[in-house]
């Protein structure tokens, strides 16, 4: 904290504009190049402060150049590589006709980058982009420094974006709560503002008050805290039904190819799992081919790789249901064996082909970072499957029901001699259905591959609780498994805090076997005198 | 053979009163009332969908009614028993398709008929005694199956597992028959055969024979129910009921 | 052999251990010293332990072209365990009664070795085992070339307390015995530190765990405590990767919780974009990234082998080197592969490691190792920020356990593995 | 009775088998410990306890091939009463344990000093005694079985679906066992055991009783089997596998007699573990791993479904050639030689070695007779 604290006395400095002579400038800017070019990490700190205290002409170029790795140094100098590439002599500003050659790049670690941020943050207070000055502001109020005060009520006074001044009046309040010489009016406006706030940091802010406070301040406090506590509450459940809602997203990916070939033709697919590994290294191979031949379509690798893991698993599928699946209708159980034996297979042929570790696959730009809802914290990642899995689920819909081959598919299901009488090629639907089932799978194994590891293990981890979402909404039922997967995942994450991860999963497994007595056939079972033959 | 119980609600040994079940919003069977005499023989006809195998499977337990009474011997209450305690009763059922034990010889498959306690240990330690053995070699010779007793039930012909089954019912020695459709599939002289054994059956069972084959009722010549759409249509001897109009309606169409 | 019927109707461990020494003689005078290699190659360890073969491989090849050992060839003996523990101890005995090994490397997670420890106490051979572990053990017959507790934790955690000024903990781990043994040790060293009940988060996950929303969020709550909050992980293998991709996405920066992980390395990392990464910690002996003229070569010589210029090395993998290159010593300096021989010599016997030391085998059977901490950087490689100024013994039994605190392993002195100081006595308390 | 019981119409194959098992009961230990290592009969103990090993499996196997083979429940999650028979010896051999531990503790086992228990749990108490240890060998994974059972047979779960839930409960289990704080040694599980019954357990003597007695085990467990298979109580439970439904009708309590078997086999299955543990040295969780459960099945598919000998024969074989593909230049093909198995064996070999076998046979000697009795698919 005292880098944070001394820095932020000199920003005082320099926001005061301070008159410095020229003289003493450059001789403290000497020691700073000196010091950014001794390869230590409290060297580079004090260099940082030095720069920015000393309000050097290049001190936002050399500390934006820290942050992104560009400085060099070395005994010849420092010098700033440019977003362009070209170098920057850092002390004069004037471009270098070559790479230097003894420099190297100046090393960051966890202090270093805390004390670039805090550089960054202090000069944002008077950016010009009203989202750094919220940032800047948000800064303030988590290191509460009362040396910032000045600075911060002459930003308030000028500004004029609503979010930067709300930002500023919080980063206020923190300062004047935790200040031991506030006035108790103040302590009480801002007690009111970080009421207001009503987040975690909020609370941690408010705890910041002085044991020496009066009693009717305390009283305050304490109102103020079990009003946001109760309001976190609140939200807490909300956040725990939106990670329920994201888990049993992933549940419903990684079973609804299942609710296919088991559901719909009773084929018991325990190389479903593998199916989903496909997908996800089928992402892999199509972004390392975009990586190395065209990486401006980076962002555009998984919309690619969607119909290639499509492709790809369900070619492999259909060719499982040729080879060996047609050869064992009727005869679920031995289905069950000769699939367990191609998972097997598959996963030491992918174990084989791609090595035994796991493979990088990369996030989209979109789908990387958070934002907030109110008190949720919404990663992107997440809310794209959720809405990725609603969009499978209704495409298959679709298929089943609206489109000729759907058709197809379900009297083949209900009855073969019958639809093979009317001149559909049973032998076509089963491998075509399959090959949907096994298809959709490698669609989700897209999406895993963005949470999950990529490695030849990856379809084992689910094929349980495929086969759990699969039973327990209801064999032959879509939105049986919808509610299924959505159940069981929002069951998960609502026991997940009061047991534990492990307890949980169990209990829920528990449960599943009980409820499978009272419901041997799910939740959305049909009925009827034909389900038993 | 079956005289009331004293303190029974009806003398009948098989009494359904008021009987409705439906899946799945599809009523199946709506109000179906039937009385079986005790030493009856009773054919049931109706065309597909009127709920003949429901009905059977509502008197053997596999179905629960959702409301209606199933009384049997005139105390016992069907529909709080299981298939397993309704057959112990003294309830067989034949199938329509047949259903015998493919991989049991012939002889095993009347041995798991008899008439014997059904507990596990009793199994478990079972010793076919002679008088016990003496039934089955009757039984076998009933079905004149006697010199093939050691073949697998699987490689009998479909009219010889209709024999089969049929002397796995006399096996259980039940005090009521209900069997589905024995003649299907039959040659004439099989079916002609079947009626005979039925009849002789008759002697000292309660039968219930569900047949869509009219010169096979005709050869057993009892009385006959009509069922339609789960409900009874018309009750009486065969020439009787195939003059009611309603009857040759719903069987000819409109 | 010309034994009779009393001798094995005798003592019949004697009759065992008998069987299997003077077996290894005649393995001696044979062609070739043939060398046990005990990893999975296939199922859910492959991951990790097939490197650690192609690295034994390379090993045994360099020696080979060396000239061998004792005026012989070392020949590699193969086996694949199938990350199934019960396999492991067949596949054990395999090597040892039917191909004669003089050593055996291998082993990856403890119950492996637990499971194979018997085979090699019966038949009385040698096993190097090359992975950071819980500690509190001290056999015979076993090296343990990877990192004790003391060797990697604990200077972990004081790096924090001192460089990011750490007042909270979180100790997330997955549930097995490394990480419960590590985090009971790293809580009674920093209750003993002053650090209060209410600022330590203790965590466990199963095996293979990937939904890990609710735990980084419960760890972004109790960071954002107003004192500063870092994460000291022992989750192993699998689970990594996805509690890193969300850490990531609820936007945990290093500034912010720095994550330490001494179960993550170069391979582990190798799975992940590890931009959001940057500044989150790991603690080991040995980073790929450490510039020294041994480990350059040896990276050279590793890529050139597995014919990938852009293969990772790690912590393992180095103890493997450390631990082959000490029974090579051990061997040449008993002048004999018999086992007895070798384990009376190996402690002592000084190696120089890829990090510019000289690792030395100590009594207890652990060796001496500088420790690392490395910061993680945008191309999956570490950057080293701090490390120990000298080697740091392995203790076979932690201080910090009341269990064990009396306890050392001495195989030179007191031969025995748990040697009571307070009673002077071995093992019994 | 029980003589009678055991011995009804012994056939060629089991009296041949049977031969073979008790033959080896004796004359292997005695080859082992009695012949010097240079006699080409000298059996080397390495192999006795790899044999010892492939044994227990086979009478697993056996209990397998009693539900699946005969009942038509096939249970993913037989590997559960294994590792609970494994557990409940586990546990007795810790207690053995002693003060010989590596913290010299008494009570409590070293993974428990190790993680701070201060007492020793109260599922604990009472597994020094090597009776009552054995009696929860059966008890427990019997118990879990009938409850189990209990609750799955009456509600009439069938099918692809007790076979899904029997894999959810092992999964379940697994997972339990994980937790440390369940006490049970968490992943490590159980193992540094000591001595059994005051014998060395690594002694070559005590190796050699253990053989004999897992082949007397097996004979033993082979003779239940066969007594329950061939009795009527057999003929039922083969009657439920082929038509379910019809057997109800016939006034069986189906339920009952599948609960019967169901507990039987997982008695067996746990004697199977608790004489695995103490050859193999080590119980830990990944025994409850479902994978290994269909494993299993595929020993009794290997070997033919329903043949009880083909069950013994199929497990010791598979067993046998993954010791064999698990070495030398083989060693990272073993998946796709296991995996090729389930593949092949159900395409091709649907009887299995045995009962493909005995298809042939019989064809050959009486060319017109009807094939031997072929387990129908079970629904």
């Amino acid at each position: 904290m005292s880098l944070f604290h001394r820095l932020k006395h000199a920003l005082v400095i320099l926001v005061a504009l301070v008159a410095a002579s020229v003289a003493s400038i450059a001789q403290t800017a000497d020691e700073a190049f000196t010091r950014l070019a001794a390869d230590s990490y409290s060297d580079t700190s004090r260099a940082i402060e030095i720069l920015v205290s000393s309000a050097h002409p290049n001190a936002a170029l050399i500390v934006e150049a820290l942050n992104d790795g560009r400085l060099l140094a070395g005994p010849g100098g420092v010098a700033v590589k440019t977003a362009a590439g070209g170098f920057v002599d850092a002390r004069t500003g004037q471009a270098l006709p070559a790479a230097p050659v003894d420099m190297k790049p100046v090393r960051l670690n966890n202090a270093v980058r805390r004390a670039v941020q805090a550089a960054l943050g202090g000069l944002g207070l008077l950016n010009p982009d009203p989202a750094k000055r919220t940032a800047a502001a948000e800064a303030v109020f988590k290191s509460r420094d009362a040396g910032l005060l000045p600075i911060v009520e002459a930003a308030i006074g000028k500004e004029t974006n609503p979010r930067a001044l709300a930002a500023l009046r919080q980063a206020q309040a923190a300062i004047l709560i935790a200040k031991p010489d506030t006035q108790p009016l103040d302590r009480f406006a801002a007690i009111e503002v970080l009421r207001e706030r009503a987040d975690q940091d909020a609370l941690a802010t408010l705890r910041a008050l002085p044991g020496d406070a009066t009693p009717a301040l305390k009283d305050a406090q304490a109102k103020a805290i079990a009003t946001i506590e109760g309001r976190l509450k609140l939200w807490a459940a909300a956040q725990n039904l939106w990670y329920g809602l994201s888990l049993g997203s992933v549940l419903l990916l990684a079973a609804i190819g299942l609710a296919i070939t088991f559901g719909v033709m009773g084929v018991i697919n325990m190389a479903h799992g593998e199916m989903v590994m496909l997908g996800a290294y089928t992402t892999f191979v199509v972004q390392e081919l975009i990586r190395n031949h065209a990486p401006w379509l980076f962002d555009w690798s998984l919309a690619i790789a969607l119909p290639a893991a499509f492709v790809v698993a369900g070619a492999v599928g259909i060719a499982i249901e040729r080879g060996v699946i047609r050869f064992l209708y009727g005869r679920p159980l031995e289905t069950l064996l000769a699939t367990w034996g191609i998972s097997l297979i598959l996963q030491q042929a992918v174990r084989t082909a791609f090595g035994p570790t796991n493979r990088e696959v990369g996030a989209p730009s979109f789908m990387s970072g958070a934002f907030e809802l109110g008190g949720l914290a919404i990663t992107y990642n997440r809310l794209w499957i959720i809405v990725f899995a609603a969009l499978v689920f209704a495409a298959l819909l679709a298929i089943l029901k609206l489109t000729p081959m759907g058709l197809q598919m379900r009297a083949v299901t209900q009855n073969r001699r019958m639809a093979s009488a009317m001149g559909i090629r049973t032998g076509r639907i089963d491998a075509l259905t399959f090959g949907l089932g096994s298809g959709v799978a490698g669609l989700a194994g897209v999406a895993l591959s963005q949470i999950d590891n990529v490695s030849p293990n990856l379809g084992q981890s689910y094929i349980i609780d495929s086969f759990m979402v699969v039973v327990f909404g209801g064999v032959g039922n879509l939105w049986g498994t919808v509610v299924g997967a959505m159940t069981l995942g929002v069951a998960n994450k609502l026991l997940e805090p009061y047991a534990g991860a492990v307890l949980g999963k169990i209990a829920l497994l528990v449960c599943i076997i009980l409820f499978i007595q009272k419901r041997p056939r799910g939740l959305f079972a049909l009925k009827g005198r034909a389900v038993e033959a | 053979m079956n005289a009331p119980v004293p303190g029974a609600l009806t003398s009948s040994l098989l009494y359904l009163d008021g009987v409705s079940v439906s899946f799945d919003g599809f009523k199946a069977i709506r109000g179906l009332s039937l009385t079986i005499e005790p030493g009856e023989m009773r054919a049931i006809i109706g065309p597909n969908g009127a709920g003949k195998t429901t009905m059977m499977d509502i008197i053997t337990g596999k179905t629960k009614p959702d409301v209606g009474t199933v009384m049997f011997g005139g105390t016992v209450d069907l529909t709080k028993l299981d298939e397993a305690a309704i057959a112990n009763l003294g309830i067989g059922r034949k199938f329509q398709k047949p259903t015998v034990f493919d991989s049991h010889t012939i002889e095993d498959n009347i041995l798991l008929a008899l008439k014997s306690k059904r507990s596990v240990g009793k199994t478990l330690f079972w010793k076919t005694e002679s008088p016990q053995q003496k039934r089955i070699d009757d039984i076998l010779g009933i079905i004149r199956l006697a010199d093939r007793r050691d073949r697998l039930a699987g490689s009998l012909s479909h009219g010889q597992k209709q024999w089969l089954e049929i002397g796995m019912l006399l096996a259980q020695d039940p005090k009521l028959l209900l069997v589905d459709e024995p003649a299907a599939g039959m040659t004439d002289g099989e079916t002609a055969q079947t009626a005979v054994l039925l009849k002789e059956i008759a002697r000292d069972h309660s039968v219930i024979v569900v047949e869509h084959d009219m010169g096979f009722i005709r050869e057993l010549g009892v009385k006959v129910t009509v069922l339609h759409e789960g409900s009874v249509l018309a009750e009486g001897p065969l020439d009787h009921v195939s003059a009611n109009e309603r009857v040759v309606e719903v069987y000819l169409g409109r | 052999m010309n034994s009779n019927r009393r001798e094995f109707l005798g003592t019949a461990l004697a009759g065992a251990a008998f069987v299997g020494s003077s077996y290894l003689p005649a393995a001696a005078q044979q062609d070739t010293i043939k060398v046990g290699i005990l990893h999975s190659l296939s199922g859910t360890m492959a991951i990790s332990e097939t490197t650690l073969k192609d690295v034994m491989l390379m090993l045994i090849e360099e020696q080979n072209k060396k000239g061998g050992l004792l005026g012989k060839k070392l020949e590699a003996v193969v086996v694949d365990p199938a990350s199934n523990w019960p396999l492991f101890a067949e596949k054990a005995r395999e090597l040892i009664t039917k191909d004669k090994v003089a050593a055996t490397f291998g082993c990856w997670t403890s119950v492996s070795r637990k499971s194979v420890l018997p085979v090699f106490k019966e038949l009385n051979n040698i096993l190097f085992y090359p992975v950071q572990y819980e500690g509190e053990e001290s056999e015979r017959n076993v090296f343990y070339t990877g990192a004790a507790p003391n060797q990697q934790a604990i200077p972990a955690v004081d790096y924090l307390a001192k460089e990011e000024k750490v007042e909270r903990w979180v100790l997330a781990g997955t549930d097995y015995v490394y990480p419960r043994t590590t985090n009971k040790i790293l809580e009674a060293y920093l209750k003993s530190k002053g650090v209060k009940p209410e600022d330590i988060m203790i965590n466990y996950t199963p095996f293979g765990h990937s939904d890990w929303q609710t735990i980084v969020s419960d760890i972004k709550k109790f960071g954002s405590a107003g004192k500063k909050t870092a994460v000291v992980s022992t989750i192993n293998g699998d689970a990594n990767v996805p509690f890193y991709k969300e850490l990531g996405n609820q936007g945990i920066k290093a500034t912010d919780i720095p994550v330490v992980a001494f179960s993550v390395g170069e391979e582990e990392l190798a799975g992940i974009d590890t931009k959001p990464l940057v500044g989150h910690l790991a603690a080991w002996n040995y980073f790929q990234s450490i510039k020294t003229p041994e480990n350059e070569a040896f990276i050279k010589q590793w890529q050139a082998f597995t014919k990938n210029p852009k293969r990772v090395t790690n912590d393992p993998m180095e103890a493997h080197v450390v631990g082959f290159a000490m029974w090579v010593k051990a061997v040449q300096k008993a002048g004999t592969v018999d086992p007895d021989k070798v384990i009376d010599a190996l402690p002592g016997i000084e190696a120089p490691n890829l990090t510019g030391g000289i690792s030395k085998m100590l009594p207890n059977h652990h060796i001496t190792k500088p420790v690392f901490i490395g910061e993680i950087k945008d191309d999956g490689q570490f950057d080293v920020v701090w490390k120990t100024s000298g080697l740091v013994a392995g203790d076979a039994w932690s201080k910090e356990l009341d269990g064990s605190k009396d306890l050392v392993g001495d195989w030179v002195e007191k031969k025995c593995g748990n040697f009571n100081v307070k009673t002077g006595k071995c093992g019994a308390a | 009775m029980i003589t009678r019981f055991l011995l009804q119409n012994m056939d060629k194959r089991g009296g041949i088998f049977l031969a073979i098992l008790l033959g080896s009961a004796v004359l292997v230990p005695l080859s082992n410990l009695l012949l010097p290592a240079s006699s080409p009969f000298h059996v080397p103990t390495s192999t006795l306890s790899l044999w010892g090993k492939y044994l227990c499996y086979a009478l697993l196997a056996v209990s397998l091939d009693l539900v699946w083979g005969y009942c038509g429940i096939l249970s993913l999650g037989h590997g559960a009463f294994f590792a609970l028979g494994g557990y409940a010896m586990g546990m007795y051999l810790m207690r053995q344990i002693g003060s010989r531990g590596v913290y010299g503790n008494p009570i409590l086992p070293d993974f428990m000093v190790f993680l701070n228990w201060q007492e020793l749990p109260w599922y604990w108490w009472g597994f020094s005694s090597f009776p009552f240890a054995m009696l929860m060998v059966l008890a427990v994974p019997g118990l879990l079985a009938f409850v189990f059972g209990w609750f799955a047979f009456r509600s009439r779960v069938t099918g692809v679906y007790l076979s899904i839930i029997t894999q959810a409960l092992t999964y379940a289990l697994l997972l339990a066992f994980f937790r440390n704080d369940m006490g049970f040694g968490g992943n490590n599980g159980l193992t540094d055991f000591k001595d059994i019954l005051g014998f060395n357990i690594q002694a070559q003597a005590t190796r050699a009783a253990l053989f004999s007695l897992t082949c007397i085990m097996l004979a033993a467990g082979f003779l239940i089997a066969r007594g329950i298979v061939v009795s009527k109580l057999g003929k039922v439970v083969t009657a439920i596998r082929d038509a379910e439904s019809r057997t109800r009708f016939l006034g069986y309590r189906v339920d009952r007699f599948k609960l019967f078997v169901f507990t039987v086999s997982a008695c067996m299955a746990g004697v199977a573990g608790a004489l695995y543990v103490p050859q193999v040295g080590i119980i830990n969780p990944s025994e409850f791993a479902p994978a290994n459960s269909i494993e299993t099945v595929i020993w009794v598919a290997v070997g033919g479904r329903g043949t009880l000998v083909g069950a013994a024969l199929g497990a010791v074989v598979v067993n046998w050639a993954k010791t064999l593909f698990t070495s030398g230049f083989m060693a990272p093909y073993w998946l796709f030689a296991l995996g090729g198995l389930f593949v092949v064996v159900t395409l091709f070999l649907p009887k299995g070695i045995l009962g493909t076998a005995e298809a042939i046979w019989a064809r050959r000697r009486k060319p017109d007779s009807t094939p031997a009795a072929e387990p129908a698919p079970a629904e």
